[in-house]
């Protein structure tokens, strides 16, 4: 079978010093986004495990995939967890949820667990859309915009170029610096119309890191306008799949002169992990603690 | 290659640069010799504040913003500090361009962007005057703004009410000018200007009945950067001079037979602005000996005709010509309005087949092969009812192309694409490349 | 209760056709707002606003270029494909070239025996309007009268005024009634209604709706916990798009569209010269943006509404294309927001992507009710 | 006496070897980015069966967005007037050819000389009609061979926005979570492309017979859309993505011939 260079690589993490059983609040989100599913067991309010998946044609599917793999040797099993929040494109088909809440929110309180309370912008790069998002200290949403229509495809479109190139996704940051010098973007708008740009470049002698490159400033590019109409305040993080591609963020942070968050977690999991918060939350709220 | 026909630079070419350079340079400097500017579109009625005196210098923001798509990387620029305000990307790319170079503070030929004083517009499609009410909102708000609104139907069915309501808003036009500048108004110096008017845009359409010829004297790249200084300002006299100037060169070089393309064998004319920054798919064309003589946007957007005793078009008489002598302000307003009102290039607004009859027109005075229609998403106004006149051409008999771009804005234009259709439009018309 | 109104907006054509078999009359379909039904009904002709049908289409691509607004494309397509076939004319009251080119490739395409273009001011702050379209709604009413063969007479353009004025009247009514903590109706609802007038003849609309309205106060309906919302922006009869956000716990109370309260707003107040009467409406009606120059007048009017209706948000709606929107939409969001009002932009097309904009609705609803889950 | 076709398209490299009006040799290789190599490859393959060398090819003539890079040709000619020449010879009645590839699709109206009367090409908001039926069978998670049989299953159209494949793309997304069946969502998606094609064909008009070709023919799913769409059956030739590099194979006989 031909080599599926656009597949991010599936992963999943156990917190091996968290005896769950002895957890007062268990509390979990699953993220069922357009590309890939996460899954966020909370103890406590302590992340316990996590997954990271592909997402299927069956978002339920999908949903009972990633929190499977979550729980895969915990010994944990679906019953013990108090509550579930959903979120991501397929939230409302999560079967086990007992509520949605959206990717937006979700991402804002998960940036503010994983980057602290100084978060007040957050990319958002997902498969399909991408969303600057401003929040306060506690990770509550102010303000958001998302991506105009003919900028829409940005996850789907390092796929495209992941195969186009036959580069493993993971390494197409990397590879993107291995050049002599920057060159000129490709098309900012459209990934229809970077694509065939970039077969242009191809054919025309350039090395594949260099069109990698073009590729990767022209997303930058166009996820800096995008944040640039809301306004960046600082500090200020990436989440979603893309930031994990250096390519592209070292590139945002070049365009708007002020470094992101490192990330101390998956940074896909961000949504995940904010609606396993929101669970607690509700748990607490149920209990009469809050 | 094979060279049929003798060629020659224009004579005239480098007054046309130095008239355009001055322009711009007056309208930047018009302060320091206690001198007043306005901002508003080619379309504006340009004589009515040259009654304010000669010192008063005008920008027009279509010509301005053509400039600017020269420069591809200030239009960039210049289209990203306008979607960073908030504007749709699909607007009107002039328009953009326009205020681009307002946010950015920039002029395209050197320093800050000159604030205006006044803006003086007209209404012709949805952008126009909302294209300056968002124009004085990025100046800050407080410059005065007049526009006047001529979206009175097609010249052919104008009546006395509808020519009272545009001489109407110009009368209060008057009125405000001597408002907003503080400055007595003279009339004298309106008549001049009207009469400047009617010359310079009927000059221009005698200059095009001469690219009937075969070869023709001009091609379409050139005459864009002629017809240009009819949109910066063709009520003054230096306009009007100038064209009485290249009128006579043109004609010259059709009594010499000089071509503008030596290997002329096929004729094209094209449709509305052509992507500004690629003019150099024009120059392609020459390498099936093609040659686009015009369109009725280089011809009708300047031009004024009318249809001669034989049936053909030709320009339409001045009032200098008929032995009309201007006596008031009203009289001089009302010239102007129906003059105006008459542009070939204004006609369309109303209805598709008033422009495809006029293509049509061309299409056989200028004895054309084809046509290459530019689908210009840059202009909603130009581009109106263009499909139709596609159906109306073909219909016609004449082939027609299409290729899809954008003025201003180059990130719409696909230049590859673009090259591999004309490839295939000059094989269905039966020529081949005369050099590789 | 309200039923009826989206029975007459989904079978419109069938409604129009049972018009024509029971009272024998012509049927005007019109392209644009500022078409003056006054003088229409006075006609004794059914004017009847020409709008999309939110499918998908191809037959309109040889006709428009594709830039334009997919509105004025799916309207063209309606007719491309015979769906107003029982139209006896069409006009259009000038306003945007986008629906203009609609206009005139159905006068190409589809011919009917009557077709008129009416070239209303777009200059409505000059004092040089009113007289001027005062003198074309004259010259409408002449082609009219050729037209149909008889004169009109001052009596039935006094009866065509009070038609539309008694419609608007009630329209306002029902409107007035969303101001209330619990209001007895939804935005969906208060659309069809809307819309659908603008298909049927106003004087069985104004039976139904002034028995509606005596109904309406007593209807149990709980909707006090909803987030009040506004909409507003271009042509917008997207009644998936309503019901969608309606099914998110919120509800729509105002709206500034022209397929809602632009449409009917302002009253003909009738005085000695009638055409002059309807020109002043015209003219001083609450404007579509591409009239609303030099002054934004319509800004201030949309604030008013939203902090008379109490709304806690606004989304706003554009055609894609649609550049008279497009050029008022940064400077309403902004004013709005200066008046502590959040609103969500959307882009809108002949159909929606659901998914996508259920999100941002639902994230902007979260921010909204500021649930305190932190 | 040998002659070759060569179409260098987007996505792969087809030559066609005809002698005396007779097909006798074909190749198509996926053309990647060193298209000189792949050039080479696809008339290796073209001429392994009538087992001849290029020096026995007499005239050579090229087609394709890389029709430059094939330096041996001796002409070369565009997309538009190869496939009236392939099609005219082909069905001598057809009117109208539909050629859909991978980036491009076009519609050509020609005469009953194979003269091309009017064309169209789609517009760069309306490409990657290939493309995208690549990356949903991804999202659909079905091989895409199966996209076109699976969609012939759907009883039910489901509306989508049919311009731009990345918006398209974004409803699909929506109906996938939706739940939609995953047929219906094939169905959908060819809809989506048939009717984004037939939009550019009604531009130059449809007149009878109408001829399918480009390597997107092959999908049963979206020619059963178009004919929906078009209500007119569609002449498809056995191998329709080779229709260009046949067209450009006529002329080189004709050219050979000293025509």
């Amino acid at each position: 079978m031909e080599r599926e260079y656009w597949r991010w690589p599936e992963s999943r993490f156990t917190a091996e010093d968290i005896d769950w059983r002895k957890g007062e609040i268990i509390s979990a989100g699953v993220d069922v986004g357009s590309v890939s599913s996460q899954a966020v067991v909370l103890v406590d309010g302590k992340l316990f495990c996590y997954s990271n998946t592909r997402t299927g044609a069956d978002s339920p599917q999908s949903a009972q995939k990633a929190m499977d793999m979550a729980l895969e040797g915990t010994g944990m099993s679906l019953d013990d967890i108090h509550y579930i929040v959903g979120t991501g494109y397929g939230r409302v088909n999560v079967p086990f949820a007992k509520r949605a809440i959206t990717e937006i929110a979700c991402h804002a309180r998960g940036a503010n667990f994983m980057y602290g309370p100084s978060v007040r912008t957050i990319l958002d790069m997902g498969g399909q859309d991408c969303k600057a998002i401003h929040c306060d200290d506690k990770g509550k949403v102010t303000n958001f915009l998302m991506n105009d229509k003919c900028a829409a495809g940005t996850g789907r479109g390092m796929e495209v170029f992941a195969d186009l190139l036959s580069i493993p996704i993971e390494e197409m940051g990397r590879l993107s610096f291995q050049i002599d010098e920057e060159p000129e973007p490709v098309s900012s708008t459209c990934v229809i119309f970077a694509k065939s740009e970039a077969v242009g470049l191809l054919r025309k002698g350039w090395p594949k890191e260099k069109v990698l490159a073009a590729y990767c400033s022209a997303m930058a590019h166009r996820v800096v306008e995008l944040l640039e109409r809301i306004g960046v305040e600082k500090e200020f993080a990436v989440t979603g799949g893309i930031a994990k591609n250096e390519g592209v963020v070292k590139r945002i942070e070049r365009e708007l002169q002020i470094k992101a968050l490192e990330p101390t977690y998956d940074t896909q999991i961000a949504g995940a992990l904010g609606a396993a918060l929101f669970a607690k939350a509700l748990v607490e709220k149920e209990r009469g603690l809050r | 290659m094979l060279e049929k026909y003798k060629t020659e630079p224009l004579k005239c070419w480098s007054k046309a640069k130095e008239i355009r350079s001055n322009y711009y340079k007056n309208y930047a400097l018009a302060h320091e010799k206690g001198g007043l500017r306005w901002a508003g579109g080619a379309w504006s009625f340009d004589a009515i504040p040259a009654g304010l005196g000669d010192d008063v210098y005008p920008l027009t923001g279509e010509p301005y913003a053509a400039s600017i798509a020269w420069n591809k990387e200030f239009a960039l620029r210049c289209h990203e500090a306008v979607e960073k305000a908030g504007y749709a990307r699909d607007l009107c790319s002039y328009m953009r361009n326009y205020w681009g170079s307002i946010i950015l503070n920039e002029y395209l030929f050197g320093g800050k962007f000159p604030k205006p004083d006044f803006i003086w517009q007209d209404h012709i499609c949805c952008s126009h005057a909302k294209w300056y009410q968002v124009a004085r909102d990025l100046e800050g708000g407080d410059v005065p703004y007049f526009a006047i609104d001529v979206s009175v139907g097609p010249y052919e069915e104008l009546t006395p009410s509808r020519l009272e309501y545009v001489v109407g808003q110009m009368h209060d036009g008057i009125e405000w000018l001597e408002k907003v500048t503080g400055r007595k108004y003279d009339d004298e110096k309106l008549i001049q200007a009207v009469l400047n008017h009617c010359r310079s845009t009927s000059l221009w359409a005698e200059i095009c009945t001469y690219n009937r010829a075969i070869p023709a004297p001009l091609d379409e790249k050139t005459m864009y950067s002629l017809y240009v200084l009819g949109t910066l300002q063709k009520s003054s006299k230096q306009v009007a001079d100038f064209y009485e100037e290249l009128r006579d060169e043109v004609k010259d070089r059709v009594e010499r037979g000089i071509a503008a393309v030596s290997n002329e064998r096929c004729r094209v004319m094209s449709d509305t602005q052509p992507p500004w920054a690629f003019l150099r798919v024009f120059r392609y064309l020459e390498k099936y000996g093609c040659v686009s003589v015009g369109s009725l946007y280089t011809f009708g957007l300047i031009g004024m005709w009318e249809v001669k005793e034989d049936g053909t078009w030709g320009p339409r008489k001045t009032p200098q010509e008929l032995g009309i002598e201007i006596k008031d302000r009203d009289q001089a307003l009302r010239l102007l309005a129906s003059w105006e009102l008459k542009k070939p290039e204004w006609q369309h607004f109303y209805s598709p087949q008033l422009k495809s009859e006029m293509m049509i027109r061309i299409a056989k005075e200028w004895k054309l092969n084809g046509v290459m229609l530019h689908y210009n998403r840059g202009c909603e106004g130009l581009s109106l009812g263009i499909a139709e006149n596609r159906l109306a051409l073909l219909e016609a008999g004449f082939p027609v192309m299409i290729f899809e771009g954008n003025m201003g804005d180059e990130r719409e234009f696909d230049e590859a694409q673009t090259i591999s259709r004309i490839d295939a439009f000059m094989e269905s018309l039966g020529f081949e490349k005369l050099e590789e | 209760m309200m039923e009826r109104f989206r029975q007459w907006y989904e079978n419109r054509h069938d409604y129009a056709r049972e018009w024509k078999k029971k009272t024998g009359g012509k049927v005007l379909g019109y392209f644009c707002t500022y078409a003056p039904e006054e003088i229409m009904y006075a006609a004794g002709v059914l004017p009847v606003r020409i709008l999309g049908s939110h499918e998908p289409q191809d037959v309109t691509e040889p006709h428009i270029f594709g830039m334009y607004c997919p509105f004025c494309r799916d309207c063209l397509a309606q007719g491309l494909k015979g769906r107003y076939s029982y139209l006896d004319g069409i006009m259009i009251s000038q306003s945007c070239l986008h629906i203009r080119q609609a206009f005139t490739s159905w006068e190409l395409h589809i011919p009917v025996d009557f077709s008129y273009y009416l070239p209303m001011p777009n200059n409505v702050q000059s004092k040089r309007a009113v007289p001027y379209l005062a003198h074309e709604l004259r010259a409408f009413k002449n082609a009219l009268e050729r037209w149909m063969g008889k004169e009109i007479r001052d009596e039935e353009l006094e009866q065509g005024i009070e038609i539309m004025n008694k419609s608007r009247r009630l329209t306002r009514e029902l409107y007035e009634l969303r101001k209330s903590e619990s209001p007895p109706l939804s935005g969906l609802e208060a659309m069809y209604a809307v819309v659908s007038s603008q298909m049927v003849d106003k004087r069985e609309y104004n039976n139904e709706l002034e028995a509606i309205l005596r109904k309406l106060p007593q209807r149990v309906e709980d909707n006090s916990a909803k987030i009040r919302l506004m909409i507003l922006g271009s042509e917008n009869d997207d009644t998936e798009f309503l019901k969608m956000v309606e099914s998110l716990g919120a509800i729509f109370v105002i709206d500034d569209h022209c397929t809602g309260s632009r449409y009917f707003w302002n009253e003909t107040i009738p005085n000695q010269d009638l055409f002059e009467s309807i020109a002043t409406r015209y003219v001083e009606r609450i404007p579509c943006p591409s009239k609303d120059w030099p002054v934004r007048k319509r800004v201030s009017h949309i604030k008013e509404l939203a902090r008379d209706w109490k709304a806690q948000g606004a989304i706003v709606i554009q055609q894609k294309f649609c550049d008279p929107h497009e050029l008022d939409i940064p400077s309403i969001i902004k004013s709005l927001k200066e008046s502590g009002i959040p609103s969500q932009f959307l882009e809108f097309d002949v159909t929606v992507p659901v998914g996508q904009f259920k999100t941002r609705v639902e994230a902007f609803l979260e921010m909204l009710r500021g649930e305190d889950l932190f | 006496m040998y002659v070759a076709g060569i179409d260098c398209g987007a996505k792969y490299v087809k030559v066609i070897i005809i002698r005396n009006g007779e097909i006798i040799g074909r190749g198509s290789v996926l053309s990647g980015f060193d298209v000189k190599g792949s050039l080479n490859e696809a008339l290796k393959k073209a001429m392994e069966q009538p087992k001849i060398s290029a020096e026995d090819l007499s005239y050579v003539v090229a087609t394709g967005t890389g029709k430059g890079e094939v330096d041996f040709a001796q002409a070369t000619m565009t997309e538009v007037t190869a496939n009236a020449k392939a099609l005219n010879f082909l069905f001598p009645s057809v009117r109208t050819v539909i050629d859909v590839g991978a980036e491009e699709g076009r519609a050509i109206r020609i005469n009953e000389l194979g003269k091309v009367i009017d064309f169209a090409i789609n517009e760069k908001c309306a490409a990657g009609a290939g493309t995208f039926t690549e990356t949903m069978a991804r999202a659909l998670e079905i091989p895409l061979e199966e996209m076109g049989p699976l969609s012939l299953k759907s009883q039910k159209s489901v509306p989508m926005n049919a311009q731009c494949a990345v918006f398209a793309e974004s409803e699909v997304v929506s109906l996938i979570h939706a739940k939609h069946a995953k047929e219906d969502i094939a169905r959908a998606v060819h809809d989506a492309i048939a009717d984004r094609i037939a939009s550019m064909a009604r531009k130059i008009g449809i007149e009878r017979d109408v001829a399918l070709v480009g390597g997107v023919a092959r999908n049963v799913g979206f020619v059963d859309s178009l004919k929906r769409d078009l209500q007119v059956e569609l002449l498809i030739p056995e191998q329709p993505e080779f229709s260009c590099a046949f067209g450009a194979a006529l002329l080189a006989a004709e050219r050979a011939k000293g025509g």
